[in-house]
């Protein structure tokens, strides 16, 4: 194998791979090439120690405790908020709101806010690429409200058409929901546009950084959104924790959703009263821990530099787009430039069908997703059942990628 | 994959030639019911038409889209059980999932569909090789209850 | 001090507390004395274990991955479900739903069962002894369906009246939802009696089990339930992972709740279809790795077996309730027999607040509880704004108890 | 409670003596306004009675439920702002919240109230001794807007 170069300056993979126990194992025989990034990150040590020392030192529940675990569990779970709201640009850490993941919290808009403010004949303007996760909870307040969803289309480059946006959006627009970089396609979406589009009407705007949070710097303020929804789990973090940030305006014209303890200010037999933002959203014990642990995988993706993180995955975009080009048969879904798109690459391999491939790849240790990813607008756009992605973060090399072009060769040898 | 098994327990030689050159793919013109199925998780679907005549399974079509192993599934069975009683192709079909699910040699001899048996070692995707077998029953179930 | 003996039987805390690495600590220079379980239990070192586990070698998004690492992430994950519906006497794991805590199972069913079945007029029966996650997602379907919700009473004994409850349960009892352990006074409710009352009228019994999972056996046959809520917090598992368990017919008579990835089968524009239970219910990135990490606490308790989990808890209380009598100026709320109740003492002391009492506890290393317990309504009916409450488990000692009631002659003397 | 902090900073006497013999407790006949303010999370609950003359507080009358350290900060409150202008009990109370938050010694003199100095040492203790102080400031923001 000739050793393939990428500049590799944004980020040295090879030291960064020294904090993912996971990545030093072998699957099959061969060295785990992990990348399904898309589907859920890597953790590093210093998340996994945080998990640990938790359980360790300080496991106790938050917010209603005197003693001294309750307190330096609640001040540990108050300082993550703090640290992920200062992540996204947000000075008031009470703007952020611990969900379980993103899912959940495009869900707590569509009750909150949603059940409030979107009514009969009402549209909500979609895109196509949106994964279901910012698609169902809109059909479901749809159904429950008379509304009607609206999609923006996908063009034959990959991308949104702003002239279409701009035609979509009017007076009936209650929400414009709108993914940042759609999980298949790669593309980055032009928000800061979109969302002068939206203020226009009135509408605000939902962001579903899901893919983005991850992967490039992300800055409330200057992508002019309403409601940000991301999960930990994508970006470093442990699985069970993600977060709303919701603008203050938005905040205080949102009714509650779940109900339980913590949430309250004094409940009586009929009705209660609510305790302030964010404690009225975040009903019972939390992911205590998980929100916990999530300060070092935010930590982590600082001291890297968000816009090293997205130099990196250009860099391995160029060099996937680049020798996946070179192979028989390939078709690469999306915007065909590396810069524009996260560190995702879909593609299509002829004759072969995406779980025979990802099955084949995991033969050689190379961990590719296989399916529709939660996108089956996208699928159908596309014209495809499924599709093969690749998606990269920060601990991926260029040999990787030299792994993933190997194993494709066997799979046009089985399938040959 | 359970650590192990190799590629080539799953792709032999008979499933990627019933993959590429598929038995009786397509429609019928008049069948006695046509019954669908689909894998939500993976997008596998698979449609099958049935002639079922005094118990007997006389002709058979299938159409769909899914993975080499799902089709070659498809084609498997569709080859297989034409010409078949019902309720010897109702036993076909619990022996092939058994032998799907243990990956046991099975004990009534399924013939050719032996092929499938590596399929058990890749658990995640016995759903794709099953899935036309499941089709079949449902549509027997209607069209030839059990006797 | 002298040695203060319990039969000590059922339970070997001294061993248990070995695996217990948060208890070998010191808060304020005295050896910690935890007796704060019901708000949430320590984690086990096999606990802990399997989440560094996972985040080691297996993480990785479940049910829609071909590649090793997603096959053994689903399989775990999918084992733990299996292993929890054993633990509450059910064979059919695909009916037991993990959400994030016993808080979310409630409001689930209050929306996708409630929001179907409940109507204008209809009533909710509840107790007052309900912890506030049994309560508000009620308020809230009531406000949305413009039903309205009953109180059983709390007696002077700190139990429900049977009588008073058959009167309350009517045709117009469209839901029963009761605790089956009070997380303040400890009071064990007779749930099957109640069930076989509801069953009568038609109406299904949802059980807050947030309690007694942890301390007793249950049994969802015996006890004749139609919905069950636990949390894993609370049972020596991880934060960030509950459960709803559900009968197969009242499955067949819900709505989708939150929408997203995962819980879908087909999705169009306007509207889609669902996957079968339990993936229905769970939308987006479960709590995987708290889910995995779960069955290690069932088993931990499995092995110590739930009845001497249960008698461990009664010799406590005995001594507890004991000593407390002894001391001047305590009052004992709830049931004063120690089999009457869970392992939770709330109490009284003249003239010191409860804040008072749990801060000066802290300084001898006792963690308690003071406040209201997310039970306003239990502290209304007890006349007091606060209590202060201890509550044990597993790795308690008689000798911790004595730490407890020579920490109140401590506050005694600071307020003397 | 940070380590090292004791009992006897946060329990001075004179917040105990404060505790058991609270100064102005009780209502008042005729007062320019009613305030009430509660901690949600812990229970504590505190009610002012204030008259206010010209810019000056003429009377103060407090009640509530809550720990040794609401009740004795309410008391210390209600003896020492009568008969002060609104503008120097503003300054005090946000002297007495920098005290309370930092447990540095007060730059501006606050008399007695020092003794409350301690509580800063038991960060969940804080917001019980400031709600009396809270619902002050927003009495007088209604009542005697800053001049
Ligand atoms: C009786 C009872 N129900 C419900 C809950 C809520 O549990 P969680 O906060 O884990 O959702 C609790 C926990 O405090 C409880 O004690
Ligand atoms: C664009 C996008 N949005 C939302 C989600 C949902 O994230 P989660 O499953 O963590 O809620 C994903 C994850 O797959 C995603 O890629």
């Amino acid at each position: 194998m000739s050793t393939p170069t990428i500049r590799g300056q944004a980020i040295n993979a090879a030291a960064v791979r020294r904090d993912f126990p996971v990545l030093s194992q072998t699957v099959n025989g061969r060295p785990l090439v992990y990348l399904d990034n898309a589907a859920t990150s890597q953790t590093p040590r210093q998340v996994i120690d945080a998990l640990v020392r938790y359980y360790e030192t300080d496991n106790a529940n938050v917010h209603r405790g005197i003693h001294a675990l309750s307190m330096r569990a609640s001040d540990q779970y108050e300082r993550s908020r703090a640290r992920l709201a200062l992540f996204i640009g947000e000075r008031k850490a009470e703007h952020v709101v611990f969900t379980r993941n993103a899912t959940e919290a495009i869900n707590l808009v569509a009750h909150a806010w949603g059940d409030r403010h979107v009514g009969a004949g009402d549209e909500i303007l979609l895109t196509e690429m949106e994964h279901h996760s910012n698609i169902v909870p809109w059909q479901l307040l749809a159904q429950r409200k008379g509304a009607r969803l609206v999609y923006a289309h996908i063009g034959s480059d990959g991308q949104l058409d702003l002239d279409e946006m701009r035609e979509l959006i009017g007076p009936r627009t209650k929400l414009v929901a709108i993914t940042h970089a759609s999980n298949v396609l790669g593309t980055i979406n032009p928000v800061a546009e979109i969302a002068g589009m939206a203020r226009r009407v009135g509408a605000p705007v939902l962001l579903d950084a899901a893919q983005s949070a991850p992967h490039l710097a992300v800055d409330i303020e200057a992508l002019g959104c309403d409601f940000l929804a991301l999960s930990a789990h994508k970006m470093l973090g442990p699985t069970g924790v993600g977060a709303l940030w919701a603008r203050e305006e938005r905040l205080a014209e949102m009714d509650p959703f779940l109900g339980g303890g913590g949430m309250i200010d004094r409940v009586d037999e009929q009705m209660s009263t609510w305790a302030p933002v964010p404690d009225r959203y975040e009903a019972g014990t939390p992911s205590i821990a998980d929100a916990i642990a999530f300060e070092p995988a935010i930590e982590y993706l600082e001291q890297l530099g968000m816009d090293n993180v997205r130099q990196h995955e250009i860099e391995l975009n160029a060099l996937a787009i680049d020798r996946l080009h070179s192979m028989p048969g390939v078709t690469i879904h999306g915007p065909q430039s590396p810069e524009a798109r996260a560190g995702v690459v879909s593609f299509a391999l002829a004759g072969v069908h995406p779980h025979d491939i990802a099955t084949i790849l995991d033969t050689e240790g190379v961990a590719v997703r296989a399916g529709h990813h939660c996108a089956q607008l996208v699928m159908r756009r596309l014209g495809v059942p499924a599709t093969t992605r690749a998606s990269f973060y920060v601990y991926n090399t260029a040999h990787e990628i030299e792994a993933l072009v190997e194993g494709l060769g066997k799979v046009r040898r089985v399938f040959g | 994959m359970t650590t192990g098994a190799s590629l080539e327990e799953l792709y032999r030689e008979v499933i990627l030639d019933h993959f590429r050159d598929p038995r009786n793919k397509g429609t019928l013109p008049n069948p006695t019911g046509t019954f669908s199925g689909s894998n939500p998780v993976c997008g596998d679907e698979v449609t099958i038409d049935l002639v079922v005549e005094e118990g007997r399974i006389v002709d058979v079509a299938f159409r769909g889209e899914g993975c080499s192993i799902s089709q070659a599934s498809s084609s498997m069975l569709a080859e297989r059980v034409v010409g078949m009683p019902a309720d010897d192709s109702r036993k076909l079909a619990a022996a092939v999932r058994t032998m799907l699910q243990t990956g046991d040699e099975p004990v009534d001899d399924v013939g050719d569909l032996d092929a499938l048996r590596g399929v058990a070692k890749f658990p995640v995707r016995v759903k794709c090789a099953l899935l036309s077998w499941n089709v079949l029953e449902q549509g027997l179930n209607e069209l030839a209850p059990a006797s």
